[in-house]
């Protein structure tokens, strides 16, 4: 069999992978919230009932850049899971740490093309919370992956989970502790679970982005949101808990990152959207800056 | 002090420092001409004085003055220079007088103003 | 050689032949007095060709420092042309107006015309002084020559502040003269240094005083607002092109040859460090009068504070006193001659057409007469040293000399060029009016074959020193060596050649 | 083709400008086209025959000889065909756009500065391009006022910088002609590099003269103010053009003079931080700068080419910061980016020209919903953001990865974090731009605005291909550049026409591409095989199928569009954005109390006297003082 056709299956069954791995967080990530608020909550694999449900119902659109947007958008979600080493495997060979932060990008831009092609405000006015929110996020995560790149040489995300496997002490935890209290609020906001959720604030703009989709849109959105869980948290397992030799582990750590996330979400309250960069800025950024520059001098 | 260079030289500067006084202190055009008028004065006795030195004589020729030696003439330069002077000096206090009027006519005053919104020919 | 006195003489005779023909016939006077001037030109464009080296005229047989002398040398040619250029140009440009002017008013420029010649041809101070009298008398006078009070105002404040400058000067030639017994220029250059020092300074700083005066240098140059103003265009023309550059002139011949010996000479007496003066009253006269140009509403003020600018940079370039810079200072005035001479024929009738001089109401006038507007324009980059345009190769010059001179402050330098700034934000600011959507109808200019000869010629001109400058680089890269002391060609060896000595 | 077709394509077009003046405007747009295809034409047949030069030599007592050489040197090259080939996309835009309603009469002017802009490539020597610079500077200045007096305000701003520059450049010229005694470019390269480590002072001094000049030029910190003047009020097929081209010649100058110079100097000869000599970490730190406050004032922009503009100024930072680091790695990415800006930035400018074209508006907030009626626009547009946003298929990544990259090699992580920042900003304008203009609510008044006219079109998709291409293959930019950079005394980088290898990684563009491509078919393919849609009006879904007309409120206003940002305005209430700005009025304030106090000294007939007295006594006091 030719090498790019199989290349091209195998991605197609990571893209499918990817997909399922999310849907399944976001099916335990509803039941641990409804723990914690001590309800029984749905069971685990709900998301997927929702997704397919969604998928077969018949959906409205407005115009072609609405369709076009949504596509683009888990198109480009999917493709930076592609660059996201699992188990210390990196299916493309490379994983350039600036192409994941980029192409995730083209996710958020073909959402918020598609969303605020609906001509709802409330859409748009999800979206330019996101985007604003992304100014707060962005910044600290960036700085501490530029301690590690400066450390190691290398942008390469294969080369950080590698230069962590041996053992829990040498997880990055311990290296950069600083960098990974910024990651973990950058993160939240990342998510976009609360204190940071903005974005979608379901009593106040309705669910922002979601507002106007329905059908298959919907359920394309459903898997925008577990892919990017896939993306991020993979993100973080193979920037600081040491990547995963095996599959199984690869999937609790991200699990275990996203269990921590949930948690913080359930117990706390919702920022003003500029109260909520602001402290990013100061939290995370000074944490991340911090990092940065003690690498850079001492590191 | 009897040196008539001195007193020629005081009197000159003083004149020439009242018609400065007047230019600095009037407004007033006709005012600003006659002071100007008497820094002129002031100059031409100070170029007089300037070329005047003892014991020389008035540089015309004949009897009446029994000069026998070329020597002992005055410089007749500064004369020449100083007659000249006067001339232009009536001349540019004819010409300013001639303006004063216009300006008289112009304006119905005689105070030096500047008026930027004046209409102005090609 | 010996015709360069019809340069002075031949105007003079006219002037007093104008008045006295204007009452028979006034028509005829009036283009007898542009033919004096066309002929002056030629005759000077004639010299200049024929011209090999510098040659002295002793007036009336009367060897100096009884008599006076005229000196004739590739500088005081140069602008003689340009003076009688400029002239010939106004005038035609005056006759072509709309406002007709009686046979006095060209008795006048023919009596103007005469004194500058005789400012620039002169090599006795005090000759230089009666010329510079009648220079100012028939320029006052023709400032007040228009109708209008503004005229009169100008005439009356540049009288003012010129007669203060004719006292200083006298009697800094009363001093000179009790000290070196001569006012011959080339005999004096030197004796400066041999007078006590205190009167030495003196006198520099009076005769700088009234020069500085006729160069409309800050702060001597309070009249030059309301006199170019005032005056007609034609006038405000001259008083830019012809009367200032006379001005210039003497600076340059009385720093370099009187105070000093020759070039690059110029002298410290006691504490007083003329180079130093020069240099830094250019340098405050270049910022002061951008900026006054800069704040102006007023067309012809502008320009009038743009020719102070001009002068300021011209007198730096006087104070540098290299080759370079003397190159660069009369490249520089010639081309400034050229083009805002330019500027102020299409400002007059810009004025006549509109009424007003004020500048911002002009808008839109150039998109009817987009020729004139172009011409502007093409004045503008001319006078603000754009390449291209003729005034980019002084400037350029002048610039490069004070950064080779040892003796110059690079911060003045510095200063000056960022001082320019302003002369082309306001001058394209102007040129741009002109072009803009206009508020209401714009008038209709007046313009005829006359006027379109005249802004044609010196568009041209300016373009044309602008892209091919050498056959202007000729006659005045002779310039430097003739002003160097030490040198058998020089002003002050042809002077005494003369002389017999 | 012979060295002669030199001087042709610098004079030619200016001389043929000159005779339009007096020409009709519509045929006047047809001269200007077809004359930008034989000037490509020429440029392009250029290289092939490789190094030739066309030298005038003349002789002034003021300036000695001069050797006027222009000749083409890679890095010309490189810059004149690109310059031409969009020159000749914007021309045949600007064919359509200045219709018999539109026209403006400034195809003569811009044809001059096309003359001009080659001219400034071309040029072996400073008088050549000085020359050429000034007259640069002046036609683009009466292009940009184009006879409004609004514009004016732009223009003159963007002249009074320039020319500021321009008198800074021409001290330099002097400075460094004194030194080296020949006007040659090289040669002042060669000597200002022996004086940085002989005369340090000196050589500073003529670079940070020459620096003036091209920051000045390129909108970078501290000029970073007259683009969001000039690129808005320009005439709207202009504005491509200035932030496409012209905002260039300060790159090209730096990378002519200035970074040669630091990269023939010898290691350890300048202090440097974090390995960059200090001057240029000067240079990186204001370009980076630059780019944030371009980013920080986009956000908050409502006029649409105001905001672009500033995403010029910041993007121009991006190629700062580039060339700052003076590696090979960087000085690539700074061309490349140039060529990325010129294409995406010309997209962008040339989509709202369209948009201004057929609807006459300019701000944002008024518009919306475009892109259901204008949808090639509408994708020139997407696809400029997303290049400009640097998201990954296309050309804008490529670029900015190189930057990073350099940045990294340097370990220069803070100036890295404010590129981050503008980066991160970037998205926030961009995705401003799109909703309001082409996406939300489609005013009523909007709904029979028609695409726009073909010749524009065309262009905007030949744009549009080229940045897809530079995009998937950075082979086809980049494999030109190693000439260029030997040339500079750099080492050549390594590049493949798929990939590019940088210092802490390398990547394939086109792999990125293809994954992307497989992923949206995935996706392609479940929404093909969802459920059915149906087409439905925009009011029927969220206004419940009430007509918000019926209560007063108009779709206009209830697209979101005004103040897109405003919660987060308070955020940067703390940045000092407006200061320097702030300095450039008070010294031109200043300059006007000066300019009254003098004329109220000498116009007031009363001073008479004491203004010669005043000038008695400064005589006296600089006399004696010095």
């Amino acid at each position: 069999m030719n090498a790019y056709a199989l290349l091209g299956i195998k991605l197609i069954g990571v893209s499918f992978g990817s997909m399922a791995v999310g849907l399944l967080f976001m099916g335990l990530g509803r039941k641990v919230t409804a723990r914690i608020q001590r309800r029984m909550g749905p069971p685990f694999y709900q998301s997927f009932i929702d997704v397919i449900k969604c998928f077969t119902k018949t959906s409205i659109t407005h115009n072609f850049v609405m369709d076009l947007g949504i596509i683009m958008a888990l198109g480009g979600l999917i493709a930076t899971a592609f660059f996201i080493p699992f188990a210390n495997f990196s299916i493309l060979g490379s994983s350039s740490v600036v192409i994941v932060l980029y192409l995730m990008s083209i996710g958020y831009l073909g959402m918020a093309m598609g969303v605020s092609a609906s001509g709802n405000p409330n859409a748009t006015i999800g979206i330019s919370r996101a985007l604003a929110l992304m100014m707060g996020y962005e910044i600290p995560f960036v700085m501490v992956i530029m301690a590690m790149l400066i450390t190691y040489n290398s942008s390469d995300l294969l080369t950080y989970a590698v230069a962590q496997s041996n053992g829990i002490g040498s997880w990055h935890i311990w290296k950069y502790p600083l960098g990974f209290i910024a990651v973990e609020i950058a993160f939240q906001a990342m998510v976009g679970e609360a204190p940071y959720d903005h974005m979608i604030a379901p009593a106040e703009i309705a669910s922002g982005p979601m507002v106007e989709l329905s059908g298959k849109y919907l359920g394309i959105g459903f898997l925008l949101h577990a892919v990017q869980l896939y993306v991020e948290t993979g993100l973080i397992v193979n920037l600081f808990l040491g990547g995963a030799s095996s599959w199984y582990v690869m999937l609790v750590k991200m699990f275990a990152v996203y269990f921590t996330t949930l948690s913080i979400n359930a117990v706390m309250a919702r920022y003003r959207i500029e109260q909520g960069i602001r402290h990013l800025w100061i939290w995370a950024g000074s944490f991340g800056l911090l990092q940065l520059i003690y690498t850079r001098i001492w590191g | 002090m009897n040196n008539p260079v001195f007193l020629f030289g005081i009197g000159a500067f003083a004149l020439m420092m009242i018609g400065l006084y007047g230019v600095l202190t009037h407004k007033n055009i006709f005012r600003l001409i006659l002071s100007l008028g008497l820094m002129e004065t002031g100059v031409n006795l100070f170029i007089v004085a300037a070329s005047y030195w003892d014991g020389v004589r008035a540089p015309i020729l004949g009897k009446i003055f029994n000069v026998k030696t070329a020597d002992s003439y005055a410089d007749p330069l500064p004369q020449a220079l100083v007659l000249t002077s006067i001339v232009i000096g009536l001349g540019v206090t004819a010409l300013a007088l001639a303006l004063m009027i216009k300006y008289r006519e112009g304006t119905g005053t005689l105070e030096m103003e500047d008026k930027r919104e004046e209409e102005v020919e090609e | 050689m010996k015709y360069s006195i019809f340069l002075i003489v031949a105007p003079m005779a006219m002037a007093f032949l104008v008045p006295f023909l204007g009452h028979v016939m006034p028509a005829l006077s009036k283009g007898l007095s542009f033919l004096t001037a066309l002929a002056g030109t030629v005759l000077s464009v004639f010299l200049l060709i024929t011209y090999k080296t510098p040659f002295t005229v002793i007036m009336g047989g009367w060897i100096p420092p009884f008599g006076i002398n005229l000196h004739v040398d590739m500088l005081s040619l140069l602008f003689a042309t340009v003076v009688y250029g400029a002239v010939t140009l106004g005038i035609a440009f005056q006759l072509s107006s709309v406002v007709v002017k009686k046979p006095y008013f060209y008795m006048l420029i023919l009596l103007l015309l005469t004194s500058l010649n005789g400012m620039i041809l002169t090599g006795d101070l005090f000759n230089l002084f009666v010329f510079m009298e009648i220079a100012g008398i028939s320029s006052w006078a023709l400032i007040a020559s228009g109708n209008k009070t503004a005229g009169v105002r100008g005439a009356l404040q540049y009288m003012v502040v010129a007669s203060l400058a004719s006292v200083a000067y006298l009697a800094a030639i009363a001093i000179i003269y009790s000290s070196t017994g001569t006012l011959n220029m080339a005999q004096i250059s030197g004796g400066l240094r041999e007078m006590n020092s205190a009167m030495a300074a003196l006198a520099v700083l009076l005769i700088l005083a009234s020069l500085f005066t006729e160069m409309e240098i800050f702060p001597f140059n309070s009249w030059v607002g309301s006199a170019y103003r005032g005056a007609p265009s034609s006038i405000s023309g001259l008083l830019s092109s012809a009367v200032a550059l006379a001005g210039a002139y003497a600076m340059l011949r009385i720093s370099y040859i009187v105070f000093g010996a020759g070039m690059g000479n110029i002298i410290r007496f006691g504490s007083f460090n003329i180079t130093s003066i020069l240099f830094w009253m250019g340098v405050v006269t270049v910022v002061t009068g951008e900026a006054s140009a800069f704040t102006q509403k007023d067309a012809k003020r502008m320009l009038a504070w743009s020719s102070v600018g001009q002068m300021g940079m011209i007198l730096m370039a006087i104070a540098i006193a290299s080759e370079k810079s003397i190159y660069g200072a009369v490249f520089a005035l010639i081309t400034h001659s050229i083009s805002k001479l330019l500027l102020f024929m299409i400002v007059g009738r810009l004025v006549s057409a509109t009424g007003t001089s004020d500048w911002t109401r002009w808008k839109g006038i150039g998109r009817k007469n987009s020729i004139l507007g172009i011409f502007f324009i093409i004045g503008a980059l001319g006078v603000t040293g754009i390449p291209l345009f003729a005034g980019f190769w002084g400037k350029f010059t002048i610039i490069g000399s004070a950064f080779k001179s040892t003796g110059s402050s690079y911060l003045g330098v510095y200063i000056i060029l960022a001082a320019t700034v302003m002369e082309a934000v306001y001058f394209l600011r102007l040129a741009h009016a002109l072009f803009e959507e206009p508020e209401r109808k714009p008038g209709k200019v007046n313009t005829g074959i006359v006027f379109w000869t005249c802004t044609t010629l010196l568009a041209l001109a300016v373009v044309i020193i602008g892209v091919f400058p050498a056959p202007l680089d000729r006659k005045i890269k002779k310039i430097p060596s003739e002003l160097r002391g030490d040198n058998t060609s020089g002003y002050i060896s042809t002077v005494y050649k003369a002389m017999g000595r | 083709m012979t060295s002669n077709m030199l001087p042709f394509i610098v004079i030619a077009p200016v001389l043929l400008g000159l005779l339009m003046l007096s020409m009709p405007k519509r045929l006047n747009w047809w001269i200007f086209f077809l004359l930008n295809i034989v000037l490509a034409g020429v440029i392009f047949t250029l290289k092939s025959k490789g190094a030739m030069s066309f030298t005038f030599q003349w002789t002034l007592f003021g300036t000695g000889k001069v050797v006027q050489k222009l000749g083409v040197t890679p890095l010309g090259w490189f810059f004149l065909a690109i310059s031409s080939a969009a020159t000749l996309l914007f021309s045949m835009f600007s064919l359509d756009f200045n219709d018999k309603k539109h026209s403006t009469a400034i195809a003569p002017l811009w044809l001059m500065l096309v003359g001009a802009t080659n001219g400034i490539f071309l040029s072996q020597d400073w008088i050549s391009f000085f020359i050429s610079w000034e007259l640069m500077s002046w036609t683009s200045l009466f292009i940009i006022g184009h006879g409004k007096t609004s514009s004016f305000k732009a223009g003159i701003y963007y002249y009074a910088l320039s020319f500021f520059g321009t008198m800074a450049m021409m001290a330099g010229i002097w400075l460094l002609f004194h030194r080296t005694g020949s006007w040659e470019i090289s040669s002042g390269v060669l000597k200002t590099a022996q004086d940085l480590s002989s005369h340090r002072g000196f050589a500073l001094t003529v670079l940070s003269l020459f620096t003036v000049a091209f920051l000045a030029k390129s909108a970078l910190f501290p000029f970073h103010m007259w683009p969001q003047m000039a690129h808005a009020e320009a005439p709207d097929d202009f504005s491509a053009y200035l932030s496409g081209i012209m905002i260039k010649y300060g790159v090209y100058g730096l990378l002519l003079f200035i970074v040669p110079v630091f990269a023939l100097t010898p290691r350890g000869t300048i202090k440097s931080i974090s390995g960059v000599p200090w001057p240029m970490y000067i240079l990186a730190v204001m370009s980076a700068l630059t780019s944030v406050i371009g980013t920080v004032m986009a956000i908050f922009t409502n006029d649409m080419k105001k905001l672009m503009a500033w995403s010029t100024v910041a993007n121009v930072g991006y190629i700062g910061v580039g060339l700052a680091t003076g590696t090979s790695l960087g000085y690539a990415a700074a061309m490349f980016h140039t060529v990325n800006h010129m294409m995406f930035k010309g997209g962008i400018f040339a989509s709202l020209a369209a948009v201004k074209y057929r609807t006459g508006e300019r701000e944002m907030h008024r518009l919306g919903g475009l892109a259901y009626v204008m949808p090639i626009t509408f994708f020139t547009f997407l696809l400029g953001i997303i290049a400009a946003a640097g998201i990954p298929p296309l050309s804008g990544f490529n670029s900015k990865w190189m930057i990073f990259q350099a940045l990294f090699e340097k370990k220069m992580v803070f100036v890295a974090t404010a590129l981050f920042f503008a980066s991160t900003g970037a998205f926030l304008y961009l995705f401003r731009g799109l909703h309001t203009i082409f996406l939300g609510q489609l005013s009523p008044r909007f709904r029979n605005v028609k695409e726009a006219p073909p010749l524009m079109s065309l262009s905007m998709i030949v744009l549009m291909i080229l940045m897809l291409a530079a995009g998937i293959f950075p082979g086809l930019v980049t494999g030109r550049f190693n000439d260029i950079l030997v040339a500079a005394g750099l080492n050549p980088i390594k590049t493949t026409l798929y990939s590019m290898t940088g210092s802490t990684t390398s990547i394939n563009s086109t792999l990125v591409a293809s994954v992307f491509a497989l992923a949206v078919g995935v996706v392609f393919f479940l929404f093909v095989i969802g459920g059915r849609k149906r087409r439905v009006k925009m009011m029927d879904n969220y206004t419940c199928g009430e007509d918000p007309l019926d209560w007063n409120v108009g779709p206009d206003r209830y697209h979101y569009g005004y103040d897109f940002y405003q919660p987060i305005k308070g955020l940067f209430s703390w940045m000092p954005l407006g200061v320097v700005e702030k300095g450039y009025n008070a010294l031109g304030r200043f300059m006007e109390r000066l300019g009254n106090l003098v004329t109220s000294i000498s116009a007031d007939g009363t001073r008479l006297g004491w203004s010669f007295v005043l000038g008695v006594i400064l005589i006296i006091v600089i006399g004696v003082v010095k």
